[in-house]
């Protein structure tokens, strides 16, 4: 009997488990962070992007992303995933591996719904959801983890701080700018205005729920329990990150405020986490606590930045949090890295590498966005009615009253 | 017979449980308690939220609305400004109506009677 | 001494924020914010949940009382009129009542003297 | 031209749908609906949380605001009697005022007018 | 020393953590999907019936589902699990079978509340829980999966399409009928009435909980973690029908309501889950999609049937999800099984098999539930007052306020 | 390939996850438990502790638990964890170890939190953390895990109901009792009041959590997942406690209050689970259930003592959940463990043993918190101004106002 197969299966299939509940993470998140009368549309747009991502990525997804290397950009395809992919040489069933990735793709694809939240068609939602999940996803981590181009140069992502973060982050980034803010965002006087979300204890849970997930994420990217020394070593570097990022986000942002930011705090976590994910397994312990505090500082700057300076309105903070933190997080590799990073004596080479990568996903991505979102804008228009933005999306995307201040029935109509 | 009025009082939060039970201790029971949000000269306090300050002009309320026959007006009047007053801005307001009915449904009393037990 | 009233005014959630910060700059600072739901000839909205069709009657509102001097009437019920009126049906209502008395707790000042600063 | 009163209907949170439904169904249309918590004199109900007792004093009610002509009123005040009445404490109350005016935004009727469809 | 042994019980182990961790999701859902002042309750019954089914299912439920069969029908019983159950076979600690299956049997308990929800005496619902883990699911559960004559016929009810789901359902649904509606559901005139529930985040956290536990429910009912193919598969299966569940149900609800219902969306995973389980070991991932769409189907149709023509007030949908998802997934293995299924070449043989089990749960658990509700009905009643139902269980059963509108102090008397 | 050290390794590992996840449950537990103008500082405090704790117990406190002895009192400490930690012989990486002990040192700490809630200082409660995690507690594991002196007596704490539960407990009580009751709990008058928290439905959620991530603080604790028939037994006793627990908070509230109290229920779980822990792999099933009952009992008798007795006020119950139940359970071992203990025929010697190891910890944690709550009152002051109690912490800690009754925009000043 061959322990070892076995011994790495069940890591990936419970690791695999534990990125699919950063699901209900993601959820709380959002939900908590934005307002109540659009709490049911977020949770639509959370279950349907992880179902139809969960269905395309099976049916063409996988085989893009992992199909034999065609010119180093892109794989070879498969139909429903099937097909032997004996050029991976997995220690495991292809089938504990086609969901790992999976749920792997859910999360990049999710982080775009946050900071297009109460305000986005839920039909233009849908239609972005696939084409991430399909192609845009895919076509990128081939390049990285598909044995593509950017692999071939040694461009290190561990578990994805560009792959998944920085690709949900930068396709977030388009679609919160070319959206639009939500009304009474930006007064015409050039204000901007908070619009705070209704539960932070969701927003919390979301967050304690998503660092939990990242347990499986960034350990379970080893696709093996037998690397005892290295799973020990993530599960030390991600969670010291994500508390540096906690705490360098909260003294920041006391400094700043004078009082420590609930919200920027909790994305501190956020941050932290996404930031440790590109060299979880070649950092050091302080390597990782280095990181999670730069990670904290870019929390607090970015999203002022993208709020205040570029105006582009993002509810959740995804931008920052997925974009930026996953570009400095892959950046830093090169910095950190105990073999070869630039502190460590290794010369620039892998900084270049790293940055090379950072940059060519970010414009990839960009683009690609750009374009999908464009064609969506054109066909069938991304953004809801003014009136309906200020119904609220529950009811007028879902014909749903959640949040009534009255406990009510509602009669029925014929 | 005496007119009826409503006093309807604004205070803080934190001090109109101890109002209502000092008014019950008075006799006065009947009255109707909402919350609600408010601003007198009181300025409203400033705070931020992730990186943007604002100030809320807005600040929660109770207001408790009491019925009763005028002849009561000065007890509770005084009752409430023994204790809700502290002297500054945000101690609250009492305004004060004229009611030209009142009917209790369980046994159809109207005016002053259904103001009694 | 002039007539102290109260005008009450029915608005839909979205724009009350701007009424609030007009009439703050018109020097209408005082008032009392309620969450309601309320119907007027303004039709509800028809709606589903878990298959089952029905119309909502009552909609959320903002009540928003203040307490003023009569000369403020016009004023306040003119800007309101400015900002709150689309013309359909939901744009809301303006109630008015006579009030008998205003006592400020903070300083026991009574009726138009309560009202000032 | 007929007064114009204000008809405040303090019901049990049970009840209330039934009576929107109902005045709905004699044409009384217009109504502004509030939660509140209340007590008359209805006693409160005795409760424990984690081993100490204490006796709830409000109890959740629903307040009902119609503004109408005054010779809607018994009709009003009948139908409310007949629905709601149960003859134990707590069945409600109802409260009548005088208004002085009523504006409607949409289209600056005033008075009755602003009460017609 | 044995690896195969570590690997297989810290396999069924973790399995066990995350079933018992289902609970969590039942009481969000059910809370979520109910009124705020019946919250309390609902918890209370949650925890009551993990905690009573726990017990009594290690005191006797365990011997009468596991212990030496009796022509078929019955285990030969077991006070406090004690024994030594050689005749299982098992290939993990016997202690780790029993918090296996204890977690299962908490779960079929638990469907019965939300059926139930917001009108049933609380001592009446401890009674049948109690039933219900000792002597209702331990003997079907013996039948199936303990040896009895449906296994001995063939029937493949893998991780419990019907042990635990219909069996829950189908309780749930004498239960509902018995009791009656919710006051105010159906009007005089025949009018079926919504009454939404208070958080819909609530109960799409709870849903999402749920599909997390699934990945503990279906492939930990191998017993085995060296079965690594095997396991692989069934991640993958049971992550495609949840997903074809979602996006079913929300295409259907589009259609049929003109917008995409939030609450019947998030019912489409579940169904889509319980579906699966029966045959998620032996159908394609193609047949897992083909039977999470039928499930979203059953879903829609399912709960308007009992809604609106039976008029059987199920507030959370338990019936429609548990017993016809769980019903239909059963019988649907005797189509889609690669292996035997019609679909397959396999003729009718497995498919008659599957649905003589299907029904004869069926029969069984109506049968004895409809005695056990009676009999609890007619001593100390199923129902509290009316008076007490439209005050709010939280209030009348718990003395409990929770849920305010001022935020107030309770000022002690003696 | 040495598969147990894999084995084992996985197997701390994904505790390690679970026991992290036990942070949710005490930020739901304790906003649950709270009223809602607190929630955002409530939710600051428990991820400031998990992270702030991360951090210095890598810095310094990992050493003190587990370098080398001096005395039996103490470790001999080491910067950064760095080291070899030989003397340990440990069958898992280091860097597994380390974050399991993290974790657990985490929530040692964030149990204070929820006795001194809704009053407490944000930056002092920053300073009571970093010394819990620092020094107070690795001095207290030392001894019991360390290879301190009260493990040399025999003194068996297997998973901590007294290194981590009573320590947490008892440091609670010294702060709840030095910072006062909130305002309005106790009246002039002697009379003690009732401060509901704002939602049943999170602080239930926070319980289901809680026991789920016990699933790993119990089992994990045997750092092996070779050892199955222990990890197997474990699941099964902390199960049955944790059931126990609520059946009998359940029983004793319905008999003294006449309704079933939801919180007290919820607070049975948690003081089953507490006690359980010192013992879980020593006592039998039914002894578990014993040790459940006597916690259900413990709590309901030692919230009421705590709270109208004494006037203490611990608004989430955390001095009688963690401190009391902790020390019965540990004291317990002594009566039901099969091997040594009373009722097995055992005498008395570890009955003595336990009963000293809990009264030193008793003792040491009063002492050192009393020292530290004192030194901190006396500088920058434990407890905010009344006028700011009543605020609520939200908005005078953070600056945030997350719960308002009407949707609101916040206007941009500069
Ligand atoms: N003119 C007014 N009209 C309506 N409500 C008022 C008015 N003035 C005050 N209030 C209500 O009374 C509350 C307390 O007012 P406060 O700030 O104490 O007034 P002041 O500063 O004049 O003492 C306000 O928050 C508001 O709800
Ligand atoms: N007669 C009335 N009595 C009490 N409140 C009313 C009345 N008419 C309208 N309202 C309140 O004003 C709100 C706005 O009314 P609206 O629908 O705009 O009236 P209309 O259709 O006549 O313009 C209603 O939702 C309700 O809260
Ligand atoms: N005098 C009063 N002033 C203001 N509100 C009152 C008064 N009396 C009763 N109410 C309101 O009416 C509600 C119902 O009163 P209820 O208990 O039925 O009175 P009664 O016992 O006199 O029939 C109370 O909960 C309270 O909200």
């Amino acid at each position: 009997m061959d322990y070892a197969l076995a011994i790495d299966t069940i890591w990936v299939l419970l690791a695999s488990a534990l990125v699919f509940f950063m699901q209900a993470g993601f959820a709380m998140v959002e939900a908590g962070f934005t307002r109540a009368k659009n709490a049911g549309n977020i949770i639509m747009k959370n279950i349907i992007d992880l179902s139809i991502g969960s269905i395309m990525f099976w049916v063409i997804g996988f085989g893009i992303m992992f199909g034999l290397d065609i010119g180093g950009f892109i794989g070879e395809g498969s139909f429903l995933s099937i097909g032997s992919f004996e050029h991976l040489e997995l220690s495991i069933p292809k089938e504990a591996f086609l969901i790992f990735q999976t749920v792997f793709c859910a999360t990049a694809a999710t982080i775009v719904s946050g900071a297009m939240a109460e305000r986005t068609k839920f039909v233009a939602y849908i239609i972005c959801s696939m084409a991430i999940c399909a192609i845009i996803y895919p076509i990128v981590g081939h390049w990285i983890w598909g044995g593509g181009w950017l692999s071939e140069m040694g461009f290190h992502d561990f578990a994805g701080s560009t792959v998944v973060h920085s690709l949900g982050g930068w396709a977030a980034l388009v679609g919160a700018r070319m959206i639009g803010p939500r009304l009474g965002k930006y007064s015409k006087i050039g204000k901007t205005n908070a619009i705070p979300g209704h539960s932070v204890t969701l927003g919390a849970l979301g967050v304690f729920i998503l660092w939990f997930g990242w347990f499986g994420f960034n350990p379970g990217s080893t696709l093996s329990g037998m690397n005892v020394d290295s799973i020990s070593h993530i599960f030390v570097t991600t969670n010291l990150s994500a508390a540096a990022g906690v705490v360098s986000a909260m003294f920041i942002s006391f400094l700043r405020y004078k009082k420590p930011d609930v919200s920027m705090t909790l994305n501190g976590a956020l941050g932290g986490l996404v930031a440790i994910t590109a060299g979880t397994d070649i950092v050091s312990p302080v390597g990782a606590v280095a990181i999670g505090t730069i990670a904290g500082l870019t929390i607090i700057f970015g999203i002022e930045f993208f709020d205040k300076i570029l105006k582009i309105d993002d509810p959740v903070g995804a931008i920052t949090v997925h974009g930026l933190c996953g570009a400095v997080g892959t950046i830093a590799v090169g910095i950190f890295a105990v073999d070869k990073g630039l502190l460590y004596g290794g010369g620039f080479d892998l900084l270049v590498v790293q940055s090379i990568g950072t940059i060519m996903v970010f414009l990839w991505t960009i683009i690609v966005s750009t374009i999908l979102f464009k064609l969506i804008d054109l066909t069938i228009g991304l953004r809801v009615t003014a009136e309906d933005e200020e119904e609220g999306l529950d009811i007028v995307e879902h014909n749903f009253e959640g949040h009534d201040i009255l406990e009510r029935r509602q009669i029925e109509v014929n | 017979m005496t007119k009826i009025i409503k006093i309807e009082i604004i205070a803080r939060p934190r001090n109109y449980e101890e109002l209502i039970e000092a008014l019950n201790d008075i006799g006065i029971t009947g009255m109707t308690v909402t919350q609600v949000m408010g601003r007198g000269n009181q300025k409203g306090s400033s705070h931020s939220y992730r990186g943007i300050h604002y100030i809320t002009k807005l600040l929660p309320k109770v207001k408790i609305e009491i019925v009763v026959g005028e002849e009561f007006k000065d007890l509770i009047v005084n009752k409430t400004k023994e204790l809700l007053k502290t002297g500054s801005p945000g101690d609250g307001k009492i305004f004060i109506y004229d009611i030209t009915n009142v009917i209790r449904i369980r046994d159809d009393q109207e005016d002053q009677d259904a103001l009694t037990k």
